[in-house]
């Protein structure tokens, strides 16, 4: 109980815009700093470590496309939290959060798309298939560039927070209908695809490189958020005392 | 060579209803005046055909000492309608500075700077912020700001003065005396009192029926 | 295998460009924002709530 | 002029600008069709270059109607039809910039949506030569019916309605160039020297004939 309220207060605490700047502050320049030792450190491993025998040297390609596929799915998850804290708790920095993690899941997830058809293309011998998978990661693309668009297209962000948080939830609630429908049509047409990489277990060997680099890349979210989430609090603050300022004008003269 | 806004049995059509009909009167350079009225009378009317906005039914308008060669009056006169030709997603600089570029300044005269023109109606300093963050006051007083930073000899006001308060009526009220005091010309519709020497057009809004020219 | 290793080179490559592009992003915003509020406050304008707050 | 068309990119640019929306509505339409036709990639291929024309068409088409609407809601249409610079060239300015801001990006977004198709790279390029020869034309002719309707409160379909028939020889040359390029025996330059033609002598006549359209609407 008390435990319970302790986190509720340190919860409302960051909802302070103020001491979030403060904390951000803080943490920023140690995010930075760990996400570019792990860079380091991921890029060595997964440079020295061996091909693989089937792959050859494109299985470097996994070390980038896999965190960045994982975090394209990450981000959306942040952002329908987000929605969540915005619709029900009314958290103020939740509408904050969201909008500034759509442009950064909208970035890995065409990264995503991108190294996975650099992947494709001398593995399959083609750029892209309709492959369930690809094809519901390209729909999470497009809805990723819908949403900045209905960021973008509304002024005022206390409204634009409700109609997008909506947008968000009703996104979440429809991927996985979107993956299970996207399964089924491909099936229908096309023997199941023999282009999945899962066919042999991870050896520990890529295992290692691909988890460093997974942490890497995550961290890196995570250190772009908090920066873009301030760069958000910032515009607001400027567009208020514009207001403010033109407010003012008014009166004097 | 001081110019004068010759109008010569000027009659509109909106539809198939005449507005006004033979409508005449002369302008020279640092005269104003002013189209009184009631609703519907064909103020706005008036004031279009002049802008050329509008054909007129028949009449016409000519300008007199214009030393060039133009195509039509209009391109003298600047219009300052109901609306204020402002886009609200950019900066009051930015709005400005494009129509001092786009308009240009009309021979015998050149427009003023887009932060003196602020000032010159009391809302320096604020340029920077978007158009849309104004009050309705202070977008007309940008609006009226165009007249100043592109020069155009004759102005056409549709009641300019509508939304402003008293000391932004006064404000205007010099701008107007100081345009005429430069051998300007002004033609203003309005209800209200202009504040400025002005001869008085009064629209009956009697289909047909021609103004008066009083004084 | 050799063009292999460019595919290899291409995708670490937009990676690279992906992520250096969104930090130059991010960056360049926070400090456009970061110069527009010190213009503001240059030009004498406060947060009503930071006045509040230091009056507490 | 170019203050005009400086102006006119930067509020597409801004806030609630068009400039997004068109790109993203290409791709979807252009990402919707697997779904419909099923994700055979012989076909997708065959298809692609049309595909392709079809969504960049009605992606140009879109935000066409407020290229002169949003000018006459704010009264800066009445100023713009004042000035000494004859409004063919401001209309022809709008034009270009309305391209610039929503074609151009859907000539750069095409090689991506090419891959999609699973088109061969000689197509994929023939395709994205030839919309960005021939989207400049949608947009100048388009200017026309959107000056056309800029008095009606709902115009905005009417302007697709009015438009579409008149981008039918754009569609056509566009296509036909796009498959020659792939397609030994039929000759590439004859189809897009056409589709050139066919957009200088829209460059002509959409602003002419617009700016008779706003000369007349105006009221």
């Amino acid at each position: 109980m008390s435990e319970n309220s302790l986190s509720i207060r340190k919860f409302s605490d960051l909802a302070n815009p103020t001491r979030f700047l403060g904390l951000a502050g803080r943490v920023l320049p140690w995010l930075v700093g760990l996400t570019v030792v792990l860079f380091a450190i991921g890029l060595y491993l997964s440079f020295t470590t061996e091909g693989d025998y089937q792959q050859g040297e494109t299985v470097r390609i996994m070390y980038v496309h896999v965190p960045a596929a994982w975090l394209s799915m990450m981000c959306y998850t942040v952002m329908a939290v987000s929605a969540l804290g915005t619709l029900v708790w009314r958290h103020p920095l939740a509408d904050v959060s969201a909008r500034a993690a759509a442009p950064i899941g909208a970035s890995f997830t065409f990264l995503a798309l991108v190294t996975g058809s650099l992947w494709g293309k001398p593995m399959w011998g083609t750029w892209w298939v309709w492959d369930a998978r690809l094809t519901s990661v390209f729909v999470l693309f497009l809805m990723y560039l819908g949403l900045i668009a209905l960021n973008r297209a509304m002024d005022d962000p206390g409204k634009a927070a409700k109609v997008s948080a909506i947008l968000i939830l009703v996104g979440f609630v429809n991927i996985p209908i979107i993956k299970f429908s996207v399964e089924w049509w491909n099936t229908l047409h096309q023997p199941a695809s023999v282009l999945r990489l899962g066919g042999s277990a991870i050896d520990p060997e890529f295992l290692w490189p691909l988890l460093v680099m997974a942490v890497a890349f995550t961290l890196l979210f995570f250190a772009l958020h908090i920066a873009a989430m301030r760069n958000e609090i910032w515009r607001r603050r400027v567009t208020s005392m514009r207001r403010q300022a033109a407010r003012a004008a008014g009166r004097e003269a | 060579m001081p110019i004068s806004l010759l109008v010569e049995g000027l009659s509109a059509k909106r539809g198939e209803d005449l507005i006004f009909h033979d409508i005449s009167f002369v302008l020279t350079a640092g005269e104003a005046l002013v189209v009184t009225g009631p609703n519907g009378s064909g103020k706005s009317t008036l004031l279009r055909v002049l802008a050329g906005l509008l054909a007129a039914q028949s009449g016409r308008v000519l300008l007199d000492g214009i030393s060039s060669e133009i195509g039509h009056p209009r391109e003298f006169c600047h219009y300052l309608g109901h609306r204020n030709a402002m886009k609200r997603e950019l900066t009051v600089e930015e709005n400005l500075s494009f129509w001092k570029s786009f308009m240009g300044d009309s021979p015998g005269g050149a427009g003023i700077g887009i932060e003196e023109a602020a000032e010159a109606l009391g809302l320096g300093g604020i340029s920077h912020l978007p158009f849309g963050y104004l009050s309705a006051g202070q977008q007309r007083r940008m609006a009226m700001a165009k007249l100043l930073v592109a020069y155009r000899p004759i102005w056409l006001l549709d009641e300019p003065t509508a939304a402003l308060d008293a000391s932004a009526d006064r404000l205007f009220a010099t701008l107007v005396t100081r345009h005429l005091g430069a051998g300007g010309i002004v033609v203003a519709a309005t209800h209200q009192p202009l504040g400025v020497e002005a001869r008085e057009l009064r629209m009956t809004g009697f289909a047909g029926v021609a103004g008066e020219v009083g004084h | 295998m050799m063009t292999h290793t460019a595919y290899v080179a291409a995708s670490y490559g937009t990676a690279a460009l992906t992520v250096v592009a969104l930090i130059l992003w991010v960056w360049t915003d926070g400090r456009a924002r970061r110069r527009e509020l010190q213009a503001l406050e240059k030009a004498g304008i406060r947060r009503r709530s930071a006045q509040g707050g230091e009056a507490q | 002029m170019t203050s005009l068309f400086l102006r006119d990119l930067k509020l597409a640019m801004r806030a609630g600008g068009g400039a997004l929306i068109g790109v993203l509505f290409f791709m979807t339409v252009v990402a919707v069709v697997p779904f419909a036709v099923g994700p055979d990639l012989n076909l997708l291929s065959r298809i692609g270059p049309a595909i392709l024309w079809i969504g960049a068409l009605l992606a140009s088409l879109l935000g066409l109607d407020r290229l002169f609407q949003a000018e006459r809601e704010d009264g800066s249409l009445d100023l713009m039809l004042m000035q000494e610079t004859p409004l063919v060239l401001t209309v022809l300015m709008k034009c270009l910039a309305h391209w610039t801001a929503t074609g151009l990006p859907l000539v750069i977004a095409s090689p991506l949506l090419g891959l999609f198709m699973n088109m061969k790279e000689l197509a994929i390029g023939a395709t994205m030569l030839t919309l960005l020869a021939g989207t400049p034309a949608i947009t100048l002719i388009g200017a026309a019916g959107a000056a056309v309707a800029v008095t009606l409160p709902r115009g905005g379909l009417l302007v697709s309605i009015l438009v579409l028939p008149l981008t039918v020889p754009v569609l056509i040359f566009g296509v036909s160039a796009a498959y020659a390029a792939v397609e030994d025996p039929a000759p590439f330059l004859p189809p897009f020297l056409i589709l050139i033609a066919i957009t200088l002598f829209f460059a002509v006549i959409g602003p002419l004939s617009a700016a008779l359209a706003l000369r007349a609407a105006s009221d």
